[in-house]
């Protein structure tokens, strides 16, 4: 990491972006007074509850942002990823919870959880470069012409085969933790906080701030940014093309198989869990603006607060259609998205 | 003892279309050498071959006494030559420098880097008064300075240098040659690629001219020009 | 199956009757191969064992994807978008002729209407939300207007599951059946005649002045631009087009199963199924999907009937394959069958 | 007869002026030439008239009419066509479905022929060297320049623009190119080019203007505007100073 600051600090940042963008400014706005409103007449623990998914939509939408503006990859299979992070956490915790039974031990039945979701992570990873080097890489070499196109359909291909192989091998069925830890809900007033609530609301947290310093601080993160704004620029200072992508594309998966992971109380591990969040996680970027990854972490809680709204004045089975009308509003209103999209060759089709 | 950069003999182009033709140049270290010729001769084709964003069709590139016609861009890049292309590629979004750390991206010691900095801000003090603008705002001279600064860090052994001088003011020109003037100073191996034949000459040891493709002039930049040719297809005289 | 480039005036006018019956063809996308094997998919049910019910079933479905992949190529093969809430739309189609020929009690609305009538307002009503499809996605490029039909296929599903006054959601309800009878046979050559409309009908446009339009936007907007096209015209007819098509698909596909549930005809996934048969296919061919639809029907019936343990292989299969068509073969099946046709000729004209 | 007009042409991109306050105007059978350095904001200019994109202020008059932020289509069918800087063909088309586009959609006009015969003898004009039912991804950037001016031609055009036409061809191609632009010009079209290579200009242009940074500084018959210091100082400039 580089001692010195050598970038204006993600505040400033923020702030840059608004000034040049007032639409961003009303739509946070909105948010907050929202979030006031959900929290006054839906109660205090549906104001928690928008912020804990805020938080996972977040961190679903940063990968999925990341991969459309480093490498022009629309990813229709991101939500695939995040049904990998479940079950991996479900077959890596399954075991541990079973040998805590007949062996308790209050430091593993702490950390255990912690093992599953860094095992997730790091098969997203592998899963995630492994995908690069065996689907992307190969295109890329052919040919380039029609690339968001093309790739948009590899990821669906992915998607197919990541789905069904999963219901090929693991069966349609159901396998969820109800709980990490067997420990009671803090209460404070009318609100009841279960642990995994707040645990799933921090592994998100962490990975996004972990994820915004390594990305403007350390050499790599610089790079994967580089590659991101200029590829014969990053070519031309020495960074290897190659590599880059691989890495961001593992990098996304990881976060995507993080979420599936800690979420795993709340979505049980099955064939298409990763629909849900991979609609909203597009939600999120389309709103934003496409491969905006700072729009992505504010645009992840803007959603989980329409998401609540929709929810108290519509109904639960409204939450696909509102999402729709929504977008085309912004989308006709700022067609760069809120907080705009400055892609590289996405002017291509 | 064999020359820093040895081109020789290539043909190269895009697709279908052949833009060089047996071109062959030299450049010894610590030169200053410029590369001349009209819109479309090839020049900025054959820089790009050099750095490696192309690959020659025939022929052989040597950096240092090594092959580097197969070599890819980035690994040519870290072999230690810099290209400064026309169209800059800057990271717009980032600030001064950070774009000046990313040109020192195969520098792994931190310490060197900042003495890099140090060294290119004392060529370019206005870039030290922008470090923190982001790269997107500056004017097109104060770009172009830092396209150069950024080839700098990662302190080359020969900088590839394609107009400089496009679409800036003549007084920004006069700013961005005198500071290639100090780079040769500071011993910098230079292969500049220019359509202002005039300055160019002044301020370069050596020439080659291209037309259509292929090398037709070569010699030291005095004789250049004086050269009868050169006076009348560039100079308009 | 047909012919691949236009067929030039002079060509239409010279050589005797057997090139006016071939010119004929070409404008309907015919090739004389085409015929042959047509006819042949014809008259399979005649023949064992073709002629046994359930086979003849994977027939009809055979020809019921291979007309949906026809209508789904002319809007991604030609316009270049892809149109990623397809099956929604089929699925609008669908429900509108269920709900007007509805004559059980246990929805609020009866109309009763005959099946062979709604089936084509069913496809007028999906032609219009493929109006106004082509209206929202009109400014948008590429992966903005996939994704935001994603979002109104979506957003159609989420509807016809949220009024269970008129469609019964997710618990579905069973259409009237099309025709009098159980036995497959007729129902083959609906579906057939069905895929024979569709093809021809969408044909005739691609063949025309107005296919020129749609590949040019397809392939260069600028340049269509530049010489005088507008986009936004031939975009939202295109995308009407599909969607009439797609619908009428639908209301055969309700009239024929007999049991309608949202997340059967219009989820995502029935949208990819036919996406991966037009491009396995060969995208802008048209005919690719329709002659690939058959066989992949067999086989995946074959697989389904005698690998029950392995549930959705082959959806995996084809995925995998339409990850190796992208990679490898953009043509697909199409380009592989003209590169032998042109390989045969020459070694024809060459022997 | 003035046939385009432009007043106090502005575009701006974000906070960059690429065209600032130009007024020029093009009289009727002319061959009208913009010269000025690479990156003065020719391309955004011609982008502007022809309805690429609309201007950020100021208004745009052709054949009598104000058509200031008209899209690019309507410009087409009014008359007015262009090339462009790189090639834009339809890349699985092949070079005479390319021409047929614009014959087919670029004009009001009935040409009382099939559309393949007039696509194929407007690539016979052009001298496109090679078998007009090539796909165009097939062909090189010369061939490109060829299709893609027989595709402008084909929307009969009354000024037909052609930004950098000349770039990257050889010296006998050049003259070749001139030489077609001329019998273009004889037939009656009103030609608007934007060039680098002296040679074309000095031997087409009746008249010239010059822009740099998106300013003109310089309008006027060829010979008059090629000797003005301005014009000069705006190329050589850096000569006096070093």
């Amino acid at each position: 990491m580089e001692a010195t600051r050598v970038q204006p600090s993600f505040l400033e940042r923020v702030m840059l972006n608004m000034r040049a963008r007032p639409a961003a400014w009303i739509v946070i706005a909105m948010t907050l007074g929202f979030l006031v409103i959900i929290g006054i007449f839906a109660g205090p623990s549906q104001l928690i509850n928008t912020i804990v998914t805020g938080g996972m939509w977040a961190l679903m939408a940063v990968g999925l942002a990341l991969v459309f503006g480093v490498m022009n990859i629309p990813h229709f299979a991101h939500g695939d990823s995040f049904m990998i992070g479940a079950y991996v956490a479900y077959f890596v915790f399954t075991p541990i919870q079973a040998y805590l039974r007949d062996n308790p031990n209050p430091f593993l039945s702490a950390v255990g959880p912690l093992i599953g979701w860094i095992a997730a992570a790091l098969v997203g990873f592998v899963a995630g470069a492994v995908m690069e080097k065996l689907v992307f890489y190969p295109l890329r070499m052919r040919t380039r012409r029609g690339w968001v196109m093309n790739t948009f359909l590899l990821t669906v291909g992915i998607s197919f085969v990541l789905v069904y192989g999963a219901n090929l091998i693991l069966g349609p069925n159901f396998r969820g933790v109800p709980n990490y830890w067997n420990v009671p809900p803090i209460v404070i007033g009318s609100v009841r906080l279960t642990m995994e609530r707040i645990a799933a609301f921090v592994v998100a947290i962490v990975a996004i701030v972990a994820f915004w310093i390594f990305l403007s601080n350390t050499r790599t993160g610089r790079a994967i940014r580089a590659v991101a704004q200029d590829e014969m620029g990053a070519e031309m200072v020495g960074i290897n093309l190659n590599f880059i992508y691989t890495l961001t594309f593992a990098l996304a998966t990881a976060m995507a198989a993080l979420a599936g992971a800690s979420l795993l109380f709340m979505f049980p591990a099955y064939p298409t869990v990763g629909l849900k969040p991979l609609y909203f996680a597009w939600y999120v970027v389309m709103l934003v603006g496409l491969g905006n990854v700072q729009g992505a972490i504010v645009g992840g809680f803007i959603v989980a607060v329409l998401q609540t709204l929709t929810q108290q004045f519509f109904g639960v089975s409204y939450e696909d259609v509102v999402p729709v009308v929504v977008m085309i509003l912004v989308l006709l209103l700022v067609p760069n998205g809120i907080f705009g999209s400055e892609v590289k060759g996405i002017q291509e089709q | 003892m064999a020359a820093l950069l040895e081109v020789e003999h290539i043909n190269a182009g895009y697709g279908f279309l052949q833009v060089l033709w047996d071109v062959s140049l030299k450049v010894e270290k610590g030169e200053f050498v410029c590369l001349l010729g009209a819109n479309g001769a090839g020049k900025t084709t054959t820089l790009r071959t050099i750095a490696g964003f192309l690959k020659p069709t025939a022929g052989d590139i040597r950096f240092e006494g090594q092959s580097i016609a197969k070599t890819p861009a980035y690994q040519i890049s870290q072999m230690g030559i810099s290209f400064v292309s026309e169209s800059l590629n800057l990271f717009t979004n980032m600030s001064v420098r950070e774009n000046l750390l990313l040109g020192a991206y195969r520098v792994l010691d931190k310490k060197k880097q900042l003495q890099a900095l140090d060294f290119v801000y004392s060529l370019f003090p206005r870039l030290k008064e922008r470090e923190r603008q982001l790269a997107g705002t500056m004017s097109g001279g104060e770009r172009k300075m830092l396209a150069i600064a950024r080839g700098m860090m990662s302190m080359p052994k020969l900088l590839l240098v394609d107009e400089p001088s496009l679409g800036l003011a003549p007084q920004v020109v006069v700013t961005v040659f005198e500071a290639l003037q100090t780079l040769r100073k500071e011993g910098v191996t230079i292969l500049l690629v220019e359509q202002n034949v005039p300055s160019t000459l002044r301020i370069t040891d050596r020439g080659y001219v291209m037309e259509q493709g292929k090398i037709v002039l070569e010699g030291p930049s005095k004789e250049l020009m004086n050269n009868e040719h050169v006076r009348v297809a560039y100079m308009g005289i | 199956m047909s012919m691949e480039r236009t067929v030039t005036q002079a060509e239409r006018v010279s050589g005797g009757l057997w090139e006016g019956i071939k010119a004929v063809l070409a404008r309907i996308g015919f090739s004389p191969l085409g015929v042959v094997a047509f006819i042949i998919i014809a008259l399979l049910p005649l023949v064992p064992p073709f002629n046994q019910e359930h086979i003849m079933r994977w027939l009809v479905m055979g020809a019921f994807l291979g007309a949906q992949a026809v209508a789904f190529d002319f809007t991604a093969g030609y316009i270049n978008v892809v149109n990623f809430g397809f099956a929604a739309i089929l699925g609008v189609g669908a429900y509108t002729s269920a709900v007007l020929s509805n004559t059980l009690p246990i929805l609020i609305v009866q109309p009763g209407l005959p099946p062979w009538l709604t089936i084509w307002i069913g496809a007028l009503a999906a032609g219009l939300i493929g109006f106004l499809l082509g209206m929202l996605t009109l400014r948008l490029r590429g992966i903005f207007a996939a994704v935001m039909a994603w979002f109104v296929g979506i957003a159609l599903m989420g509807l016809a599951t949220n009024m269970p006054k008129l469609t019964r959601g997710s618990l579905g309800f069973a259409p009237p059946p099309l025709l009098n009878t159980t036995n497959n046979l007729p129902y083959y050559y609906v579906a057939l005649g069905m895929l024979l409309l569709t093809y021809i009908c969408l044909r005739l446009v691609t063949n025309s002045h107005m296919g020129l339009a749609f590949r040019a936007i397809g392939q260069n907007i600028d340049a269509a631009r530049a010489s005088g096209i507008n986009p936004t015209r031939y975009r939202v007819i295109n995308f009407t087009l599909s969607c009439v098509f797609a619908g009428l698909l639908g209301g055969f596909y309700a009239h024929y199963i007999g049991s309608l549930t949202p997340r059967t005809v219009m989820h995502t996934s029935k949208t990819v199924e036919v996406l991966a048969l037009a491009y396995i296919g060969g995208r802008g061919s048209m005919w690719g999907g329709a002659a690939v639809a058959f066989p992949f029907v067999f086989f995946i019936e074959y697989l389904r009937s005698n690998l029950s343990q392995l549930p959705g292989l082959h959806m995996v299969i084809y995925g995998v394959l339409l990850i190796i068509v992208m990679i490898f073969y953009p043509g697909g099946a199409a380009q592989l069958y003209s590169t032998i046709a042109r390989r045969i000729q020459r070694r024809a004209k060459g022997g | 007869m003035v046939i385009l007009e432009t007043q106090e042409l502005v575009k701006n991109f974000g906070g960059l002026t690429a065209v600032n306050h130009v007024s020029l105007k093009v009289y009727e059978g002319e061959i009208f030439g913009l010269i000025g350095p690479n990156g003065a904001g020719k391309t955004t200019f011609i982008n502007c008239i022809t309805g690429t994109y609309p201007p950020t202020s100021g208004r745009v008059f052709f054949a009598g009419e104000e058509t200031t932020g008209l899209p690019a289509d309507v410009m087409c069918r009014k008359g007015m066509s262009r090339t462009f800087q790189i090639s834009q063909p339809f890349p699985r088309l092949t070079a005479l479905e390319n021409v047929m586009v614009g014959v087919i959609f670029g004009s009001d006009y009935h040409w009382g022929k099939p559309p393949e015969k007039v696509a194929l003898e407007l690539l016979e004009f052009v001298e496109f060297p090679v078998d007009p039912h090539t796909p165009a991804e097939q062909l090189n950037t010369v061939q490109l320049k060829r299709l893609d001016l027989a595709r402008a031609l084909a929307c009969r055009p009354k000024l037909l623009l052609l930004d950098e036409l000349a770039a990257g061809l050889t010296t006998g191609e050049l003259g070749d190119l001139m030489e077609i632009i001329r019998r273009i010009r004889d037939s009656g079209v009103t030609i608007f080019m934007v060039e680098h290579i002296m040679r074309v200009i000095m031997g087409l242009c009746d008249r010239l203007a010059v822009i740099h940074y998106g300013t003109k500084i310089a309008e006027g018959p060829t010979l008059e505007v090629s000797q003005d210091p301005k014009v000069l100082e705006a190329y050589l400039g850096v000569e006096h100073e070093l």
